[in-house]
């Protein structure tokens, strides 16, 4: 018998949301048990780094990677699979632009790592300990004399095209069953697009399979903006026509427009369609079409415009990292994270 | 730093500024060669994503440029339509930490060569003591 | 696409670009470029050799691209587009890069200069490489046009289409066409507006090419330039051209309400003939009184009445249309300088009627029973914010009007006292000499500034208290009538134009032209145009005028028998087009709309209204909108190449 | 398919020749400048929409060129006119501009290397030209010309004449990059046979050395308003820079003074429609040039009649501050300072004021261009007569000849174009055989 196609899977900057969505394939998961061999997967599996080492380069099929690339250790592995793998899939939001921890990007690693360690109100850290290079721990009574060693963050959160060649892209906060399985069903039929491209998704916008999209009216103009936490939406009525930040029209359909259904604007997790070259920056654009004043009324929109406290929050959501622009991260030396602390 | 030379990409509209531009140099006027001029037929034409694209690719400043309004654009509104979005486009600038003064939108009339030729070295100028975009921009590719 | 031959040919321009550019470097640099596989400079490229040498090239190297580098394509776009199609290329696979006005002769470092030259290039290169051939679209235009109301502007514009061979469509809503000119008296001091009216109905008759439609309006019309279908509700006359106008219907109808051609000034029945020499020449039936008595069709020995009449839709296809609807009087408010509170307290357009011999009054100027010893004007009344829900607009013809009628009135009652109380007087051009004529037969003039006139009505009779500007102070004129010199309004009915017709209104509430100042007479929409007073106030002869200019850009539009489309317009591409309908909104000529093509929502631009600006291009959230000449790809390759970077799309 | 003349290329002209062109029919546009923009070429911006006037002109001028059933015939002039309505005949004399225009491409080389100077006409003397020149930068078409009255070569001055062996200069000759300088060119006579002709030879402004009162030409400081347009235009003699004759200041007062040659019994009795919104226009724009400038406006009726006028002139008077006084004036120039005083008498308190100015520019009347070789009749105002303006609209007394724009009667931009456009249809009708002129209608 043939042997069956090796799959590895690995998690970077991720939140675990993407191994769920795996897990949500439910009964649908066993015939991939049956289909595939899995070599490799940290979250489920007792799988070292030495093991996906020892294997012959190119001998994994698939690797789907989920997260972005924050610290060096994520570098690292995502190279070592890229030489071990034929096809190297950046699955959902963060692996493929960076996706919300890419926000972290608009500031630099100081002020993310203060952030994280000190002003963020689940953490009580009065000591101030700070994150530390190389910890030595020396405690002769007990016979301990170890050093530990920390990996470095990278000084931006990085999409992982932008460190290893991708093959295939699988969108979404996570990917949907259904376009994680239409995707598998591609890899594993072998018929695939053009490499770069996203698969498993639609090639037309949210719109295109949200219902509302035919309750618009003829045109388009709203006098404000407003957002899901300030105003109640209408029911069967197009977010955007009501003045909602819908992201639905510049995001790649496929997820079957569950949000905008339950009446929830679209954030735009599917990412941006082929022929589009910055997801923020067209979004822009069309929210500035549809707002309904004339140059000579300045102030209305200003108003209007400064009534969204976070623009950049809303129509780079998942791909700042991604974005031309979406940089922050001043080259100064990183000064919040210790050399050495002795113990 | 006098020898840095800043690029300046600028959308012009064909009707207004594109003549403008036409007019300072049929007048014969002398401006720096820091601008790099691409035609479009309107600036409710330009496209946020372009001038995001030429920063990203190492623009020190952008202009978009088009006819007056209320009453000169040669389509009715395209000039609205550009003010509107650039103004939420400015904010994006904002939150990235790319100085104000390296986006300009700017309405110049076919008649307006010596606007066009003030707005050139205004520009030139302040980008001068600002420094070129990459020094504070890190851009992995 | 296949993979682009592109050759370049940088221009001396005699010394112009040569002086400061060192073109033969900037053609050697080329030479570089990819997809570049010949590169020359020469002398004068626009000349007839320059010109051959691209020729040449495109067929030697089987190009399929051409940049020429040389001055703004606002001078030899058109030139060098003709050039390459000659050569049996399309015309739009040639790109220009301007290294004159905007290199060489605004920069003085040759050095420089050569470089940015170089960058230019570079830049047209860029985009070259992705430039489409584009085909000129062409679509029938119909030899018709629909004009709709009868006035003297939309007959004008009738006459000169008809003479020019086309078929007209007259759409008019009233039972007559004629407009207000008809009834309006005298226009100037020798001319009635009736008289100008029926020798204009003489022309028409004469005309075969023009069909009437009167009792009609347009309800609905789509399509665009050259190719329009209009549905016209024709509504029910009740009285066929058997009418021989004996009149005898007229005695026995018993409805009775005031007669809106004299203004009021006298009643007419429910059926009823408008003016004398109303034309078509019959009796007509206002169906929104008639009660369907049928006394008139009992009475008439012609069996000319028939109240079974209903109404028809007709459906017209026509290549032009011309909306003539006039305006409306401005309708005082009761009590407005006394209106409504006086019988001897008359409105402009009533007096002007009373002066005209058809009028019930027979020309005599009887107010309130009786001929008035003396009567003043009072101007601005609904205009230029004198009263109450006035207009801030100037309504242009009054004080003309009024002064022409003043004139008639000296002319024929030489010692009554007549009073002009106005603003300014706007007797603009050469009415300013009946300005000075009315001044010679001794009208009064009397100036108020911010603070209005008041009409005082008093047991001694009617007053009009005026704080006189140029000596500063009050004075109180006793009067026997008072003339309220009313504006203009737009039609009441502009609403359903515009819901049906697409016109767009500025804020005085008139239709907005293309362009105020070089295009008075084209509506923004291809294929519409604006004549008379619906586009604001205007005077008759300028009214007539409009028609006249109106006609002819219908005749430049239609007279091809075909109209070309650029083809530099916005393209939908349905693959990626999920109709969310964002276009729509941004396009100012309403030339997109959403289709439904089996099952999908997806945007549609009608390619004649297209106007080619791009601004829905740049709205499109998802790439399907491309505007052609300009797209994304193209403009995104020519900003990268700035920095000599690719395009990676 | 026979031609049509249109005399006078200013925009009415223009417009005339486009609609015509755009039905195929064949257009001879003449013009007695070396371009075509007649007077609008002259505006910086134009009321009430405030556009600029070259944003709008300039295309409708370049798009002449692009119609090949459009001939220009600049620099020239009709001399006679025989013939009847659908067969006139025409001669025109073409006065040598000593350049080959088929092979001149208006690189302007010439005109930078020419030493003789001499007042430049556009920017109504306020600055320079050379004697070879290009009318202004936009001209359509794009052509240089010799004003033979100052060329050195062609009228070289007595004293230089005796002392040169050779010809004088040829400067321009020998730097003309395209060999297109011919000094020895003569006059031509161009014989046309065109169906019908439309007049459209437009205005001139009134002289005002005919009113001593105002003191132009004596007062350094007092404009005429076309003056006054070029000072503010961008692409004026000071590129928009407002500053006095006098000193290069900047004016803090500026007066306008309507109705100068208007509406007066002493010279013309017509109102000449367009001052009163120009003078309103140009107010606003010293305004936007000098923001603390004080502009009044001294008038006798404010004629703002036409569309969007009187909100243009509210808008002139809220949010500009601009002053209006109703009051006919004199002006005297104080010597030292070279400043204006005004003596007026103030109609509403009606007695003599007087009030001190550095700038004062006059809103002068127009006076038609009608001295024409064709016989037609004149109206009163020395306007060209029209037959009958309600039945056979812009119709001269002569079947097949129509007059539009301001040689018929005074008006401003928009009316002359709608006449343009009205002559157009007129004409097409005869040019195309298909009506015998109105009131007859073909059966």
């Amino acid at each position: 018998m043939t042997e069956k196609p090796k799959v590895a899977w690995y998690w970077c900057a991720s939140c675990g949301g993407c191994e769920e969505s795996f897990v949500d394939l439910a009964e649908r998961l066993l015939k991939v048990f049956e289909a595939v061999d899995i070599v490799f997967c940290p979250v489920a599996m007792d799988f070292k780094r030495e093991d996906v080492e020892k294997l012959p380069d190119g001998s994994i099929t698939v690797a789907l990677i989920n997260g972005g690339i924050r610290l060096k250790e994520h570098e690292e592995m995502v190279k070592l699979l890229r030489k071990k793998s034929k096809i190297v899939i950046a699955y959902g939001a963060c692996s493929a632009w960076g996706g919300i921890p890419g926000l972290a990007n608009l500031y630099n690693l100081d002020e993310v790592i203060e952030r994280k360690y000190l002003e963020v109100p689940t953490v009580e850290n009065p000591k101030e300990v700070m994150p530390t290079k190389k910890t030595i721990v020396n405690i002769p009574e007990a016979g301990i004399k170890a050093e530990i060693e920390l990996t470095e963050p990278l000084p931006v959160l990085l999409p992982l095209d932008k460190v290893i060649d991708v093959d295939y892209y699988i969108p979404g906060c996570p990917p949907t069953p259904d376009v994680f399985w239409n995707a598998l069903q591609a890899l594993l039929s072998g018929n695939l697009p053009p490499k770069g491209s996203v698969i498993g998704a639609s090639q037309k916008s949210v719109c295109d399979e949200c219902p509302l999209n035919e309750t618009k009216p003829e045109k388009i103009l709203v006098k404000e903006f407003k957002r899901p936490d300030k105003a109640m939406a209408k029911p069967n009525e197009c977010l955007l026509a009501q003045g909602f930040l819908c992201m639905g029209p510049v995001t790649r359909g496929g997820c079957k427009s569950l949000c905008p259904q339950a009446n929830m604007p679209c954030t735009g997790c599917f990412g941006m369609l082929d022929g589009i070259v910055d997801f923020g920056g067209k979004a822009i654009s069309y929210f500035g079409s549809i707002l309904d004043y004339s140059p000579l009324e300045e102030r209305e929109i200003k108003d209007a415009y400064e009534k969204v406290p976070d623009w950049v929050g809303v129509v780079y959501r998942y791909s700042l990292a991604a974005s031309k622009l979406g940089h922050k991260a001043r080259l100064k030396k990183v000064e919040r994270i210790k050399e050495v602390t002795e113990i | 730093m006098s020898d840095f030379e800043p690029k300046i990409v600028v959308y012009a509209c064909n009707w207004c500024t594109y003549a403008a531009t036409d007019l300072a140099g049929t007048s014969r006027m002398s401006y720096p060669e820091n601008v790099r001029i691409i035609r479009v037929m309107c600036s409710g034409r330009v496209d946020p994503q372009f001038v995001l694209q030429a920063f990203a690719d190492g623009a020190d400043g952008v202009i978009v440029a088009g006819c007056h309004p209320p009453a000169d654009c040669h389509y009715l509104e395209g000039n609205y339509k550009a003010y509107r979005r650039f103004e939420l486009f400015r904010k994006l600038l904002e939150s990235f930490g790319i100085e104000k003064e390296r986006f300009r939108l700017e309405w110049i009339s076919a008649a307006e060569a010596s606007r066009w030729v003030q707005v050139v070295n205004e520009m030139v100028a302040e980008l001068k003591k600002l420094g070129p975009l990459k020094k504070n921009l890190e851009v992995k590719e | 696409m296949t993979e682009p031959r592109i050759g370049v040919y940088v221009c001396h321009c005699g010394f112009n670009i040569a002086g400061t550019v060192d073109v033969k470097k900037v053609a050697e640099y080329a030479k570089t470029l990819p997809n570049v596989v010949v590169a020359r400079d020469y002398v004068f490229m626009c000349s007839e050799p320059g010109q051959d040498l691209i020729k040449q090239d495109i067929k030697e190297h089987n190009l399929n691209r051409v940049v020429v580098a040389s001055c703004s394509p606002s001078l030899h776009e058109v030139t060098f587009r003709t050039a390459v199609a000659e050569a049996g290329l399309n015309k739009y696979l040639m790109e220009m890069a301007n290294i004159r006005e905007h290199c060489s002769w605004v920069h003085h470092d040759k050095e420089k200069a050569t470089e940015k030259a170089k960058e230019i290039v570079r830049m047209a290169v860029a985009k070259a490489r992705y430039l489409d051939p584009l085909e000129e679209l062409e679509v029938k235009a119909e030899q018709s046009a629909l004009v709709l109301g009868g006035g003297v502007a939309g007959l004008r514009a009738a006459l000169e289409l008809a003479n020019y061979g086309l078929q007209v469509y007259l759409v008019e809503k009233s039972p007559t066409i004629g407009g207000k000119a008809a009834l309006i008296g005298y226009v100037d001091p020798k001319t009635k507006g009736a008289e100008i009216v029926s020798k204009m109905f003489e022309l028409i008759k004469e005309c075969p090419r023009i069909h009437i439609f009167t009792n009609s309006e347009l309800i609905q019309l789509s399509g665009f330039a050259g190719n329009y279908t209009a549905k016209i509700r024709v509504n029910p006359r009740y009285v066929t051209e058997k009418c021989t106008l004996c009149g005898e219907c007229e005695e026995v109808c018993p409805i009775e309400i005031s007669n809106e051609y004299n203004f009021g000034l006298n009643k007419r029945k429910a059926i009823f003939l408008p003016f004398n020499n109303a034309y078509p020449p019959y009796y007509a039936i206002d169906h929104r009184v008639c009660v369907k008595c049928g006394e008139c069709e009992k009475v008439c020995r012609f069996g000319a009445i028939n109240l079974k009449q209903e109404p028809k839709i007709v459906e017209l296809k026509v290549g032009a249309l011309v909306i003539a609807t006039g305006y409306d009087p401005y309708r005082p408010f009761k009590g407005e300088y006394g209106y409504g509170l006086h019988e001897s307290i008359i409105t402009l357009f009533q007096l002007a009627r009373m002066l005209d011999p058809e009028s019930p009054t027979k020309g005599e100027l009887i107010i309130g029973g009786k001929i008035p010893k003396s009567i003043a004007f009072i101007q601005c009344v609904g205009s230029r914010n004198t009263t109450p829900g006035a207009k801030e607009y100037c309504s242009r013809m009054c004080c003309t009007t009024a002064i022409n009628n003043a004139i008639k009135i000296k002319e024929k009652y030489p010692d009554t006292n007549v009073y002009i109380i106005y603003k300014d007087i706007m007797t603009y051009g050469s009415d300013e000499s009946l300005y000075e004529e009315a001044g010679k037969k001794l009208v009064q003039f009397v100036k108020f500034e911010d603070k209005i006139p008041r009409v005082l009505i008093t047991p001694e009779g009617l007053f009009i208290e005026v704080f006189e500007y140029t000596i500063q102070e009050n004075i109180r004129i006793p009067v026997d009538a008072i003339v309220l010199s009313i504006g203009m309004l737009p039609p009441r009915d502009i609403e359903e134009l515009i819901a049906v017709t697409r016109v767009s209104c500025g804020g005085e509430g008139f239709v907005r032209e293309a362009h105020l100042k070089l295009a008075p007479v084209e509506a923004p929409t291809k294929g519409i145009f604006l004549a008379g007073c619906i586009t604001g106030p205007k005077n008759i002869l300028e009214s007539i005028r409009m028609g006249s200019a109106a006609a002819a850009k219908a005749m430049s539009l239609l007279s091809k028998g075909k109209i070309t489309i650029e083809p530099m317009i916005a393209q939908v591409n349905e693959e990626k087009c999920s109709g969310c309908a964002i276009c729509v909104g941004v396009c100012p000529y309403s030339a997109i709309s959403i289709k439904n093509v089996n099952g999908d929502r997806v945007a549609y631009v009608e390619k004649a209204l297209c106007m080619g600006c791009g601004t829905c291009n740049a709205a499109c959230p998802s790439g399907a909108m491309q505007h052609l000449g300009f797209k994304d790809v193209q403009l995104l390759a020519q900003t990268r190449a700035v920095f000599g970077g690719e395009v990676n799309v | 398919m026979s031609s049509v003349l249109i005399v006078g290329g200013g925009v009415a002209g223009i417009q005339a020749a486009l609609d015509l062109a755009e039905q195929g029919i064949e257009v001879y546009l003449v013009d007695k400048a070396p371009s075509v923009g007649g007077k609008m070429a002259y505006l910086d911006k134009t009321f009430p929409t405030l556009d600029c006037a070259s944003c709008i002109l300039a295309p409708k001028m370049a798009a002449l060129l692009r119609y090949p059933n459009i001939k220009l015939i600049m620099n020239s002039e009709v001399l006679e006119v025989s013939g009847r309505a659908g067969n006139f005949r025409v001669k025109i004399l073409k006065k040598p501009t000593y350049v080959d225009w088929s092979k001149c491409n208006g690189c302007g080389v010439c005109t930078e290397k020419c030493p003789t100077k001499v007042p430049n006409e556009y920017n109504m003397g306020l600055s320079q030209r050379r004697a070879i020149y290009i009318m202004f930068p936009q001209a359509v078409p794009k052509r240089a010309i010799i004003d033979a009255e100052h060329c050195i070569r062609l009228n070289p001055p007595p004293k230089a004449k005796e002392k040169a062996k050779g010809p004088l200069c040829g400067v321009c000759e020998r730097n003309c990059p395209t060999k297109a300088i011919r000094y020895d060119q003569q006059p031509e006579i161009i014989d046309l046979n065109v169906a019908a002709i439309i007049i459209a030879t437009g205005m001139e402004l009134y002289d005002p050395k005919n009113l001593p009162e105002l003191g132009y030409g004596k007062h350094q400081n007092v404009y005429t308003n076309l003056e006054f347009e070029r000072l503010v235009s961008a692409t004026g003699p000071t590129n928009g820079e407002i500053v006095r004759k006098s000193d290069g200041k900047h004016p803090r007062k500026i007066a306008w003074i309507q109705c100068v040659g208007s509406r007066d019994v002493r010279f013309n009795h017509y109102c000449s429609a367009y001052c009163c919104m120009a003078a309103t226009k140009q107010a606003i724009l010293a305004k936007e040039h000098l923001p603390n400038v004080e502009c009044t406006v001294y008038y006798m009726d404010i004629r703002a009649f036409g569309k969007g006028f009187n909100e243009f002139l509210e808008r002139a008077k809220k949010e500009f501050g601009v002053r209006y006084i109703r009051g006919k004036v004199r002006i005297d120039e104080i010597p030292e300072s070279k400043n204006l005083k005004i003596v007026y008498e103030d109609t509403a308190e009606s007695y003599l004021k007087t009030e001190e100015y550095d700038m004062v520019v006059l809103s002068m009347a127009v006076t038609p261009n009608s001295k024409l070789s064709i016989p037609l009749e004149l109206a009163e105002g020395g306007f060209i007569k029209l037959k009958n303006p309600y039945l056979d609209p812009v119709s001269t007394t002569i079947e097949g000849i129509f007059v539009v724009g301001a040689v018929a009667g005074a008006k401003d931009i928009p009316d002359s174009v709608t006449e343009a456009s009205a002559a157009a249809a007129r004409a097409a009708l005869i040019a195309k055989r298909l009506a015998c002129p109105t009131p007859e209608v073909v059966k």
